[in-house]
């Protein structure tokens, strides 16, 4: 069934290509866009580049949340996963993944590319990507809740960012942390536990919560 | 003694106990910060580094404590709606949110104030102001999530979600202290240690914390009668008190 | 007492701005939030009066009926 | 068996109905009735269990509906104004994916010959965005010849179906409570379906 | 007309007050998300303080374009407007104008209170606002195009982004560029001169682009 | 007068009719009639100028409707499938500002008397979202009262609504008729009524 819900995302995913692409695109542009803002000095990007790639992963993850459980709504699908007799954690946990596999995986495998553009040095590279593959599951995560939530309220879109981004925060600080102290010298080894613990925690509880946010929404 | 709990756990007689208990608790904020101020601004020496600027953590200090203490609670009121279904604690919560993004927004001003003078700018960030800043967030989340939604049972279960997982949040970052070089003063009031500054600075400074713990308190239950009435409009209670009020 | 004069008093040692600033910000915002809270509570009663009137009203009509 | 017991329904500050009592046995066919705005659609939503009642209890085999949970899902299918259509998807990915959903999963061959049946030949792969009303709703109706349940609970099933497929409703639900199934169901349309028990509830 | 439709989507707004309301702490979290992944050294963030508030601003100008038409297209007013008796452009215009105010406005209003969390001086703080008074608008006419163009294509908000961003671009380069210049001691002047030339092309181009591509989007 | 001339649909891969011809006087009622998916949907928004045909033209009292434009736009109604109603606006808002958008500017006063006339009397001020599907409907419905113009195109228009409302909508449109409205419509239900011209256009 978990099975069932990840097919069904990717292959609706798949049908509007386009989908994945444009998240995609969206963090390579606003990563982009920094240097335009703030003007070309190698140095000044140096420092940037982890805070930058890491709050452009976290809107761009952020920022396609509306479509995890909003069309499945419309459409009345949502009222018979309520009523399947199949658990709602697991439902909600096939649809996060889904989420990550098409949003987050498309940005880690980006993210390198991105790093150089800003001229971070080979082993920092290197922090980034992993810290990304680790942080970027957490969003997606926490997001499904947030997205629960919101679920058929209008202005929806910009309401779910104010709820999760607070909670996006800790993974932010870790996550570009990480890539800062392995670019100092120090290790990234405390800042990559902790995200793991993060990744830990929110596998266990973050389904359970938003499918009880779902049943709250649908009520 | 036994108290029949359960009898001020119905909206109806909390409104009628919140009632006689809004006078008590208004009176004491009024006096306490009467108190507190004249320590404050005519007992209280001038501090050697600060100058008078400091006078400002009389209401700086307890506008911080408060924002965090209500924090707490209100989660805690919010989750025990949710949890056991009881309408008041839920109603309790929703009064509790707009008076503790008040206080937040005053710790964040008066601290901006102080920040100018003293380390010569308005906002650093650093761990604790940035910690404040996310609080006022949380806060204005949590509203905004409830006044988002027309049905109050499915706003009080949704904004008791939010607030829940937002507590998880609080520690973390109050601990990112470590990964950053703070500028903002530390704890200076511990049990443990001595207190650092002079005895009637710190009186004047507990008594304005008590002051703003009246007036929340005095707020927060004018609040909650005014979130009783507008859910239980429709009840037989609230149509005899107009009946009453005619 | 620790002030010489009024205007000493108002100044703060050069940093009534920042003082008064604060203190004048809280009172502002304590007093409005305590006008919000009874206003709401005002506009509902007077609303709760209107929905009392218009039942009982119904009501009347209805037996007379 | 399925059993309402003084049910009441608050939406907002009006109360829909009250003391609404019912059961149901195997080969029942409940029909709601009542004028727009009367309460049906909230009445199924309460026996789904997607709603709950302000008051009274709702009985699925003596048992209540919300403790049975998933075991009561398993029994019950629910079609209400939504269809649950997936416009980027095509009818037999929405059909497949729609009972998998229910608990049933079907294969690509089973999935066509229920669309078949339903006269969706030769459109069984175009993305249901496409489609006309009537066929959008036909795919949705296309679930109820394999989801293999008890309990049908169908909130105006026969919108923007054309003459055709009315009649061919009608068949299904009769063969359906021939073999000891039950519907509960509401429609605006006459239509005249022999059951061994049919019972009208009319709400005010 | 024009009235009406703007009354009628201020009406819409105000119903949802928290619309309104969360663009703008979207805008406000977003700007204060940088110094979380950047790190808190006060001449790093004011250098990169007007691109980090420009960027912000045309972030939340185009999340909230998503609900320009969008909802309209869903309920069938669109449509409704489409076959209306009066001049599309002039419907367009007024949409843009009410998304101005509801979205652009507030931005402008909070600005200066950002900027003196990054430090800025007093007159990089007018110039800041002052161009982005100028630049919103720009902002939420260029954005109705792009909201037109992907009119009920699902990912629509993503793909909006990709086709709007490149435009916004011009425009975050001067409003940006005009601050620094004026940070820098330089006569923001030209800059925002240039900034109000785009307001006025766009004025006189955008709703009738827009009008056009909704007909397209709609056939 | 409203004619249309070898009109041809091709929707896909699919032509769904062609050579359909048909003319339509002050006081005419053409009843589109066909299974579902024969076009009806297709062949009423080529009407309203909405889509394109494959072939063929239409016109309007002589002239072809695209080079008209608005002037045709201020004598015709569409309701389509989607009812056009803003789940966040009251009944009254939505209709005051569905009908300033097809061009006429109602005062409060007049918009309550509309919905008061469709049986939504003590629901003008609930939000939209919270109506069931028929007084959803009859919102949508309610622009008819106060729209003014002549040539109504209505998409099935009787769905969700209960007998009660589909009485009034007969009468309502009978009136229109009378008047030398003239009224172009699709429908599964059954309805009859009384017209100068009745004629139905039967896609295969
Ligand atoms: C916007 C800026 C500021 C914010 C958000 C802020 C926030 C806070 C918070 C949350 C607390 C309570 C924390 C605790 O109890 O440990 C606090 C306490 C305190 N703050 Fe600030 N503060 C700000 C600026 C300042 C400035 C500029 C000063 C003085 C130079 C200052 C001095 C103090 C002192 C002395 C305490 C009491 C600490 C204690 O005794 O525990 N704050 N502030
Ligand atoms: N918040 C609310 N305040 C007041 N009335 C409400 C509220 N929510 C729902 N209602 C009313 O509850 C009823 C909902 O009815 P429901 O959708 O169950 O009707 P129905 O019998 O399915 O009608 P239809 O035949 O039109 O589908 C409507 O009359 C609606 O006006
Ligand atoms: N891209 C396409 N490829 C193939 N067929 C298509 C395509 N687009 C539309 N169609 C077909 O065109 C028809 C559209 O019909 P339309 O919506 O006009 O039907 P209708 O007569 O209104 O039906 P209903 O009574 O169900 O409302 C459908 O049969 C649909 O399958
Ligand atoms: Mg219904
Ligand atoms: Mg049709």
């Amino acid at each position: 069934m978990f099975l069932w819900i990840i097919q069904r995302d990717l292959l609706l995913a798949m049908r509007r290509r386009s989908d994945v692409l444009t998240t995609l695109f969206f963090f390579v542009i606003v990563v982009s866009l920094f240097p335009l803002g703030v003007g070309p000095e190698m140095n000044i990007l140096r420092t940037m580049a982890p805070g930058v790639v890491w709050v452009a992963a976290l809107l761009a993850s952020m920022l396609s949340l509306g479509r995890m459980f909003a069309s499945d709504h419309l459409d009345g699908t949502l009222e018979q996963m309520l009523i399947s007799p199949q658990s709602l954690s697991l439902l909600v946990m096939g649809k996060a993944l889904a989420h990550w596999l098409v949003t987050g995986v498309p940005l880690v495998l980006m993210a390198p590319v991105l790093g150089i553009q800003y001229d971070l040095p080979g082993d920092a590279l290197l922090v980034l990507t992993a810290s990304l593959l680790l942080g970027t599951p957490v969003l997606s995560l926490i997001g499904a809740i947030g997205a629960a939530l919101t679920l058929g309220l209008r202005g929806g879109g910009v309401l779910v960012s104010l709820l999760v981004l607070p909670l996006y925060i800790p993974v932010l600080i870790f996550g570009a942390g990480a890539v800062e102290a392995s670019a100092a010298g120090l290790g990234a080894g405390a800042h990559m536990s902790l995200l793991g613990a993060f990744l830990l925690a929110s596998l266990v509880l973050a389904p359970w919560t938003a499918a009880l946010s779902l049943r709250i929404s649908m009520e | 003694m036994a108290i029949n709990w359960f009898k001020y756990s119905s909206p109806a007689s909390f409104y009628f106990l919140a009632g006689k208990m809004i006078p008590l608790f208004s009176i004491a904020a009024i006096v306490l910060c009467a108190v507190g101020l004249y320590i404050g601004f005519f007992v209280a020496p001038t501090d050697f580094q600060q100058g008078e600027a400091y006078r400002i953590i009389f209401i700086h200090v307890p506008a911080a404590w408060m924002s965090m203490f209500l924090y707490v609670i209100m989660a805690m009121w919010a989750g025990i709606g949710l949890a056991f279904n009881t309408r008041l604690s839920s109603m309790i919560a929703t009064a509790i949110a707009p008076t503790g993004a008040m206080f937040t927004f005053l710790a964040l001003w008066t601290g901006a104030l102080w920040g100018k003078p003293m380390w010569g700018t308005w906002w650093v960030w650093d761990a604790r102001l940035t910690s404040e800043l996310i609080l006022l967030f949380l806060y204005i989340g949590f509203m905004s999530l409830q006044a988002a939604i027309d049905d109050p049972r499915r706003a009080d279960k949704a904004g008791a979600m939010i607030a829940l997982v937002g507590v998880v949040n609080i520690p973390i970052i109050y601990f990112s202290v470590k990964w950053w070089n703070t500028l903002h003063q530390g704890a200076s009031v511990s049990i443990t240690q001595s207190p650092k500054m002079a005895t009637t600075m710190l009186t004047g400074m507990l008594i304005m914390s008590l002051a703003c713990w009246m007036y929340a308190i005095a707020v927060v239950l004018i609040r909650t009668r005014a979130v009783i009435l507008e859910r239980e409009r429709h009840t037989a209670w609230v149509g005899e008190l107009q009946g009453a009020a005619r | 007492m620790i002030w010489a004069s009024m205007s000493d008093f108002l100044d703060m040692g050069g940093y009534g701005f920042y003082v008064w600033g604060s203190y004048l910000v809280a009172l502002v915002c304590i007093a409005g939030e305590i006008i919000l809270v009874f206003n709401r509570k005002r506009t509902l009663l007077r609303h709760l009066s209107l929905i009392h009137q218009s039942t009982k009203q119904e009501k009347r009509n209805e037996t007379a009926s | 068996m399925l059993e309402g017991n003084n049910l009441e329904c608050v939406r907002g500050d009006r109360r829909l109905f009250r003391d609404v009592n019912f059961s149901l046995e195997a080969g029942g066919l409940m029909q709601v009735q009542g004028p727009n705005g009367s309460g049906k659609t909230s009445l199924l939503r309460m026996l789904c269990g997607l709603a709950t009642p302000a008051h009274g209890e709702i009985r699925w085999n003596g048992a209540e509906i919300r403790a049975l949970g998933d075991g009561y899902y398993a029994a019950m299918t629910y079609l209400g104004h939504l269809g649950g259509v997936k416009d980027d998807l095509t009818a037999i990915e929405n059909l497949r994916i729609s009972s998998a959903l229910g608990g049933v999963e079907i294969d690509e061959r089973k999935a066509h010959d229920a669309l078949q049946h339903m006269g969706l030949g030769g459109r069984e792969l175009l993305p249901a965005k496409v489609l006309s009303q009537g066929q959008r709703r036909r795919v949705t109706l296309a679930r109820l010849l394999v989801c293999g349940t008890v309990l049908w609970i169908l909130d105006e099933p026969l919108t923007a179906l054309d003459t055709a497929a009315v009649k061919l409703m009608q068949g299904l639900m009769e063969q359906h409570l021939e073999h000891g199934g039950m519907i509960v169901m509401t429609t605006h349309q006459e239509i005249e379906i022999t059951a061994v028990a049919t019972q009208r509830l009319q709400l005010a």
